[in-house]
């Protein structure tokens, strides 16, 4: 089983050394051997250890494992015409495989990981594979956007290994070596002796993985690098990258959680209600796609945070999903889209003609209307219940009328979200003069794996799937 | 013994952040390395862990000798500033410093109450790490800012080998691997630097 | 999943009534749509949605259609972009929509728990475990009123209405504003239980208030559709009016008088619809022969269109409340229901009903003004400008449509008594009691409920209308007086249409009656001739109402958005060179809150933080002033 | 029944003759020779005898709303109190409507007043409009109050009541009701301090510069509206405001009722000579205070009772 997930990384990594004439179509094809082992998971019973007590694959990381692997077969198949659209060099291109396929190891690592030292490598590994990604850019914004990415995220992923370490510290008076594994946490971390410790390394770990992910006070950071660097890199971003650090968020918060999860609680509201509200304002003034949707991306992280925070794991889990596909869906598009003409909004949409031109004219909007929650985006759906869950919460506190006047609060600066969304939706189609553009099939069809893949999360189905995760 | 590497360990990182050199930094940060290789080697002996001892052999290795051969070799090759001047004013950093350190001590004196022996240890780690973060504010060089993300390295491995007298073999061994990782990831930055 | 009740039934009753003529009506005006498929598809979405909505047994079923009605009439707004305000006025359309949206769904997810699938009964003994049932309430009208179009919550009415082609206009306003009177109905009656009395007053508070704000802007109002919108809010609030003396009466435990107030409220509902979706495809014909909304750019339009005119005329009578209309009797009803009161004893209410039984009467006499206004200055005199002297009849399909929704007029006129067995069954299972053989001993007379409460007898009274008027007529046929067609004599002066009255002249003296109101902004320039001040040549007067309730509380929450999203936008710019010192801090705080909330709360540790968090942010994040 | 027919009918004689008589008592007052008190009726027999006018640029509407105009007030006659104890009365109609019909007709003459395309037409309709705008709630409160005094809204029922049980216990707002209608009364029916039937001055006219461009038979019916409003007006306000004599033997309840009529019509009258017209935009202060005693009526007896 590890040999079948770790393949097609590995034939990408031995292929980009080669200069094959072919490899601009070899890399999205191999890249589709991504899926047979998410889906043959899936058949397995639960849990299958894959490598001992180190990969174990369980609901939650196989959900996450084939939400990523569907996002990462995508990407590629975007990236495969990225010259048409910019100027990269064909070396850059094979680059850019060499690292998307150690991303991909390390990203495997971490989603399957039911060890917190595994778990951190497997990050590591593919926050610095990222960093040279970012660089296949080569402009001056995105050198240093690359410096800033290595900097704060080496010190963001090494305040998640100082948390894991407090935590094992914590629990290995009574685990010894097996406080390291997420299960045996789980199941005695009633008996830690010292669950102040244990606090502190989980505040300082959840702070590495918001740091990760672009919360307050780090808004701008994750916008800018997406900014500056090729458009499938920030789908890549915030599709997958993200996706293996709030895997660890949801693991770490559900230990904490057993061991008091009023401070849990409290912690994760106050920290993405920050954010939310930063980020808000920001997109308020948003100018140019890429900032807008990596900050968007900001926000949805905090309300998977916060949702799954509240006890609502399958809100969370919902929205996790919609995001994961709707979020790289809209760079993928937002990007040929700003190819012709950068930071134009009025009109972006506009002028696309054919079958593939219409139906990406049509997705796109669809896309932007589902990522404000406009039913029936399964986005609607998660916000629904999670702040159901939230309200919920909000029940059996004692401060009942303020957690409601703090949800109202936060439903306000969603509305901000929502109004500027709204704004620039009709921005694109009706305002604006019309320009002749051109969008190609594999990019059509990417975009038309993202919808299904949504519409499938809509089905009873999946949503018997993820409440079943707990 | 173990007292005293702690000690030099913090001394050496502290010395670091009033440097104003490059070369000082990264001498600073080799004999930072090389105390906390001698502790994880005096524990490992003390407590009679064999993986603690090959990690320490290793630091001793890789990160007192190896990496700071590199990155003086990369200064070097891409003719990187050494006048380094600290942008906190130095009044702030000497009132900061002692303050950090009582911070943590008071942050790690619940843990005490419930675990006894390693509370002291945690506190010097944690302020350790936030000595690095401190090493990285002040510089604007990039060379600097990573020399304080090894000591941040460093700091997380004294937390390792004191407060929970060592991790697992894998995970070490895992940790070690990133940070050559991003060692061969800082050049590569360097070199496309140069390039383009 | 669904409901099909009295009261649902009831609604699709009036849903069907609003669409069948408007059916007629929207072919008639497809060909000039360019976006047809875009236009059918979202016209059936939105009346199926509506249709929906009504019938929705649960609350994902209710929220589903209603966020469906919400996205298909914004994108009816969106079928003909003509400038940038058709698309200003559907953003600010969907946000407000959906700024109700929030609190509709804030409101069943506290009443069903989270699972959205249980229904009302279920929803009504979880919402009567609820300990703040006054914030379930808040949320409901929020959530309703704002998509009724209720003050202050009314802002994005007269922008958003007039923008959709007319016929959407006619669902719009006369439709889909009832979807959400049903919501209130539903809420009130299936869910909460217990009302307090506050309730009832503040629903007929802002009844009272809508009522005289909506005709107020009516009536300064240029373009017509945007004036028709306007009388939507005003028809509202008197629907509210009756609304909330019914919540008034029933938790006064008055039930009989509760269940008058309440069919008052349904009536209206359906008088409404009828004559504002009648007014809006008249106004839709004119606006599409003449080819502009501005009224002051018509006139004499009821020589070439006489049908348009003539339905629009009784659309006119009717929302004027003048007999033996339909409008008449739905606000003769409200008026019954609030004279009921005079029996109790509540200072509260003492003092809201004299104010809103002035707030109906003054709303009813500003509407006649304004019905006049429109009537007069669009069907009557001169033509203002060559698009009105071109213009001719509307096409068949259209005539039928507007023909039909008269008919819908007269019948709600004629057949008051058969209307008034339906709301009958539906108070009937709301309130359990039966009040149609008190209202309607017999089909000729209808009867208040309340102890000095009055009579009327719409028949009656439209047959003597009808005598009387006939017999005059036949008197003036039977002298044979000759008449003669000349000029008109004006004492004398010429007159052109540049002399008639205009639609901003005729409003002009309540315009500067209610000054304090419009707060209007007014330019007027003149061309004089020799320095005398009396004599010109040239002169144009213009004049811009500033609504209250727009500035200040819509624009300045945008200005205030504006400022905060500046601050932020700045204070988040700083950060990019100093990511580690923010990083640093944000871990020090962490730390130590965690230390402090987690371990042992003290307010001078608390204090300590911050002095430390503030020196520490300072120092490191501000740095030195160079 | 017949006692009913013939007090429509005396209403309807009685009708044109008021406003003669107004002017009349107050030309007498003015020094002037007085005019005849059958003025009025010459007036009409000399109107029936003139071809009508009609602009060229009115529509069908100037055709149809001077019937409408009349018709409502005519039908209203049919629902005003008994003048005599015994006598039939309409009780399936209620205050409300009466007002709402003087209101369709009013209506109608506005629709008038926009048809020809006059300058003055639109002035009046437009004065006219602001005018009976202000009016309205002076007069449903009003009518709001009397009927709680007279514990019932049929306008028949109600002063019946009234002669029978006078209000002595709310004898406040009974006055200040009575107050507020009479202005009412003075405001609906164009007389000065609101408006002068008297003058064509383009300042100050509001009902003669409706019907600048009628002539002939429709001029005949408007005017006639115009006659038949201040009857129906004063005879509310004599069977409502001052509630006595319906008891009394029929010839001399008859009797008395005619004298309140005449009575009413020379205080307007007295009214007249006395008063200026007011500006139009100063009208409002006047229609204010009617508003005002309407309210304090409500509101006295509803929350003092007295």
């Amino acid at each position: 089983m590890i040999f079948l997930l770790m393949l097609p990384a590995l034939i990408m990594l031995v292929f980009s050394f080669w200069d094959i004439s072919k490899s601009k179509y070899l890399f999205p094809i191999t890249s589709l051997l991504i899926l047979i082992p998410s889906i043959r998971l899936f058949f397995l019973p639960k849990p299958y250890s894959v490598w001992g007590d180190y990969l174990v694959v369980d609901k939650l990381s196989e959900y996450i494992m084939l939400v990523s692997s569907i996002v990462a077969i995508c990407v590629t198949l975007a990236v495969s015409t990225l010259d048409l659209h910019v100027k990269i060099s064909k070396s850059e291109n094979a680059k850019f495989y060499r690292f998307f396929a150690i991303f991909w190891i390390g990203l495997t690592a971490s989603i399957l990981a039911n060890n917190m030292g595994v778990y951190w490598i497997g990050l590591e590994t593919a926050t610095l594979s990222t960093v040279y990604m970012i660089k296949t850019n080569q402009t001056l914004a995105a050198k240093k956007e690359a410096w800033n990415y290595m900097i704060v995220g080496a010190i963001a992923i090494s305040l998640i290994l100082f948390g894991i370490i407090l935590i094992y510290a914590s629990a290995k008076p009574i685990l010894g070596e097996n406080a390291m594994s997420f299960s045996a946490l789980l199941q005695n971390a009633k008996h830690i002796k010292s669950p102040f410790l244990f606090e502190i390394g989980f505040a300082i770990t959840t702070l590495g993985m918001f740091i990760k992910m672009g919360f307050f006070p780090m808004n701008l950071w994750l916008a800018n690098i997406e900014r500056a660097s090729f458009y499938p890199i920030a789908a890549l971003f915030s599709g997958i990258l993200e996706s293996a650090v709030i895997v660890g968020f949801f693991r770490f918060s559900k230990i904490a959680s057993i061991i008091n999860h009023q401070h849990v609680f409290i912690f994760v509201f106050t920290y993405t209600a920050l954010t939310i509200f930063i980020v808000s304002f920001l997109i308020y003034r948003a100018k140019d796609f890429m900032r807008l949707f990596s900050l968007s991306g900001v926000e949805h992280m905090a309300i998977i945070a916060l949702f799954w925070a509240s006890g609502g794991i399958f809100p969370a889990l919902l929205h996790f999903g919609a995001h994961a596909f709707l979020k790289p869906a809209l760079f993928l598009s937002t990007g040929i889209l700003e190819s012709k003409g950068k930071y134009r909004i009025a009109g972006a949409l506009k002028g696309y003609s054919g079958v593939s031109g219409k139906v990406f004219y049509f997705l796109t909007g669809l896309f932007l209307l589902a990522i404000v929650s406009i039913p029936p985006s399964p986005m609607f759906f998660s916000e629904l219940y999670g702040f159901g869950a939230m309200i919920d919460i909000a029940k059996v506190n004692k401060h009942l009328l303020l957690m409601i006047g703090a949800i109202i609060i936060l439903l306000g600066l969603l509305s901000i979200i929502f109004y500027k969304f709204v704004e620039i939706y009709q921005s694109m189609k009706y305002e604006g003069e019309e320009k002749q553009k051109v969008v190609y099939g594999n990019e059509v069809f990417a975009l038309v794996i993202f919808a299904l893949s949504l519409l499938f999360l809509l089905t009873p189905w999946s949503f018997e799937f993820l409440r079943s995760i707990s | 013994m173990t007292s005293f590497l702690i000690g030099a360990f913090l001394a050496t990182l502290i010395s670091a952040l009033f440097t104003s050199r490059l070369y000082g930094l990264i001498l600073w940060y080799s004999l930072n390395s090389l105390s906390l290789a001698l502790l994880a080697i005096s524990i490992g002996f003390k407590i009679d862990d064999n993986t603690m001892i090959i990690s320490g052999f290793l630091t001793l290795i890789v990160k007192s000798a190896v990496i700071p051969y590199i990155l003086k070799k990369v200064s070097i090759k891409f003719g990187l500033a050494r006048q380094i001047t600290p942008n906190v004013p130095v009044y702030y950093s000497i009132m900061l410093i002692p303050a950090l350190l009582v911070f943590t001590f008071y942050l790690a004196e619940p843990i005490t109450n419930m675990m006894s022996s390693n509370a002291n240890y945690v506190a010097i780690s944690i302020s350790a790490l936030f000595l690095s973060l401190l090493l990285i504010i002040e510089h604007k060089n990039i060379a600097a800012k990573i020399i304080g993300f090894l000591t941040i390295e460093n700091s997380l491995f004294l937390l390792g080998t004191t407060a929970t007298n060592g991790m697992p073999m894998l995970v070490e061994l895992g940790i070690f691997f990133d940070l050559l990782m991003a060692i061969v990831i800082i050049n590569l930055l360097f070199k496309s630097e140069e390039l383009s | 999943m669904f409901i099909f009740d009295k009261l649902s039934i009831l609604f699709v009753f009036l849903i069907m009534l609003g669409v069948v003529p408007n059916l007629f009506y929207s072919f008639g005006y497809l060909p000039h749509i360019k976006r047809k498929v875009h236009y059918l598809v979202h016209y059936f979405g939105f009346i199926i949605s509506m249709l929906g909505v009504v019938v929705a047994g649960n609350a994902l079923v209710f929220l589903l259609f209603w966020e469906l009605m919400s996205l298909t009439s914004w994108q009816l707004i969106l079928t003909e972009i003509e400038d940038k305000s058709t698309i200003k006025a559907a953003r600010f359309y969907f946000f407000m929509t959906h700024f109700g949206f929030v609190f509709l769904l804030l409101f069943f997810l506290i009443v069903t728990n989270g699972n959205l699938e249980i229904d009302f009964n279920s929803m009504k003994i979880i919402a009567s475990n609820f300990a703040y049932p006054t914030l379930l309430f808040f949320f409901a009208v929020l959530g309703l009123l704002s998509k009724a179009g209720v003050v202050p919550m009314h802002v994005w009415l007269p922008y958003a209405h007039p923008a959709a082609p007319s016929p959407v206009s006619a669902l719009m306003s006369g439709v889909m504003l009832k979807v959400a009177i049903y919501g209130l109905f539903r809420f009130l009656f299936d869910i909460l239980s217990d009302w307090q009395l506050e309730w009832g007053v503040l629903i007929l508070i802002l009844g009272a208030i809508s009522s005289l704000v909506g005709v107020l802007y009516a009536l300064s109002e240029h373009d017509i559709k945007a004036l028709l919108a306007n009388h939507s809010i005003e028809n509202i609030g008197i629907i509210l009016l009756g609304f909330g003396m019914g919540m008034i009466f029933l938790s006064l435990k008055l039930p009989t008088l509760s269940a008058f107030a309440f069919m008052a409220a349904l009536f209206h509902s359906f008088n409404h619809m009828s004559f504002k979706s009648l007014l809006f495809m008249g106004a839709g014909s004119v606006l599409h022969q003449t080819k502009t909304k501005n009224m002051e750019k018509y006139g004499g339009l009821i020589k070439a269109m006489p049908i348009t005119a003539f339905t629009f005329l009784l659309a006119s009578i009717s929302i004027s409340a003048l007999p033996p209309t339909n409008g008449f009797l739905s606000e003769w009803m409200i008026f019954q229901s609030l004279l009921g009161s005079a029996s109790i004893d509540n200072i509260s209410l003492k003092l809201a009903i004299p104010f809103s039984v002035f707030a109906l009467a003054l709303t009813g006499g500003l509407a006649i003004a304004c019905f006049v206004k429109v009537f007069g200055i669009t069907f009557l005199g001169l033509h203002r400008s060559t698009n009105a002297k071109h213009a001719h009849e509307v096409n068949a399909m259209m005539k039928t449509g507007m023909i039909l929704m008269s008919l819908v007029v007269v019948s709600l006129m004629l057949f008051t008594p058969f209307y008034m067995k339906l709301f009958d069954g539906v108070t009937g299972q709301l309130l359990h009691i039966s009040i149609y053989n008190k209202i309607f001993p017999n089909i000729w007379s209808m009867h208040s409920i309340s102890d000095n409460g009055g009579i009327v007898s719409p028949l009656i009274l439209l047959a003597g209308l009808i005598v009387l008027t006939l017999s005059i007529y036949a008197i003036y046929k039977s002298l044979n007086i000759k008449d003669r067609v000349y000029h008109t004599w004006a004492c004398g002066y010429n007159t052109s249409a540049k002399t008639q009255y205009s639609a901003t002249g005729f409003a002009g003296p309540i315009r500067r009656f209610f000054t304090w109101l419009y707060n209007p902004d007014e330019h007027f320039e003149k061309e004089v001739i020799a320095g005398h001040k009396t004599k010109f040549k040239d002169a144009s007067f213009s004049v811009h109402v500033r609504p209250l309730f727009e500035r200040s509380l819509y624009q300045s929450s945008v200005k205030w958005t504006n400022k905060m999203s500046y601050y932020v936008y700045r204070l988040a710019h700083f950060e990019q060179s100093r990511y580690a010192a923010m990083i640093f801090n944000i871990l020090l705080s962490v730390l130590f809150s965690y230390r402090i909330f987690v371990h042992e709360f003290s307010w001078a540790t608390l204090a300590l933080e911050s002095v430390v968090m503030i020196i520490s942010i300072k120092v490191l994040l501000i740095g030195d002033k160079k | 029944m017949i006692l009913y027919i013939f007090s429509i009918l005396l209403l309807i004689f009685l009708a044109p003759l008021m406003p003669s008589f107004m002017k009349m008592v107050k030309m007498y007052l003015l020094y002037k020779k007085p005019i005849s008190i059958f003025q009025g009726y010459r007036d009409f027999s000399k109107l029936l005898s003139k071809e009508i006018i009609i602009s060229k640029e009115t529509s069908a509407i100037t055709r149809i709303a001077p019937f409408l105009v009349l018709s409502p007030l005519l039908l209203t006659l049919f629902f005003l109190p008994p003048i005599v104890s015994g006598e039939y009365y309409v009780s399936f109609v209620d205050a409300f409507t009466i007002t709402g019909l003087i209101s369709l007709s009013t209506f109608f003459l506005m629709l008038l007043g926009l048809d020809s395309a006059s300058s003055f037409g639109g002035l009046g309709s437009s004065r006219e409009a602001f005018i009976s705008a202000l009016v309205e709630p002076a007069m449903i409160l009003t009518l709001f109050s009397v009927s709680m005094m007279a514990k019932n809204l049929g306008i028949g029922q109600a002063g019946i009541n009234l002669s029978l049980h006078f209000p002595s216990s709310h004898i406040a707002s009974f006055i200040f009701a009575g107050i507020s209608f009479f202005i009412l009364l003075i405001a609906e029916n164009g007389r000065i301090p609101v408006d002068n039937p008297e003058t064509h001055l383009e300042l100050t006219m509001v009902h003669e510069a409706m019907i600048l461009d009628l002539s002939g038979f429709y001029l005949l019916l408007i005017e006639s509206a115009g006659s038949i409003k201040f009857i129906i007006f004063a005879s509310i306000f004599v069977s409502l405001f001052v509630p006595f004599g319906l008891n009394l033997p029929i010839v001399s309840a008859i009797l008395v009722f005619i004298a309140k009529l005449f009575i009413v019509a020379i205080a307007v009258a007295l009214l007249e000579v006395n008063i200026a017209k007011l500006r139009l935009f100063k009208v409002p202060n006047l229609l204010g205070i009617a508003i005002v005693f309407a309210f304090l009526s409500l509101i006295t007896f509803y929350v003092l009772g007295a």
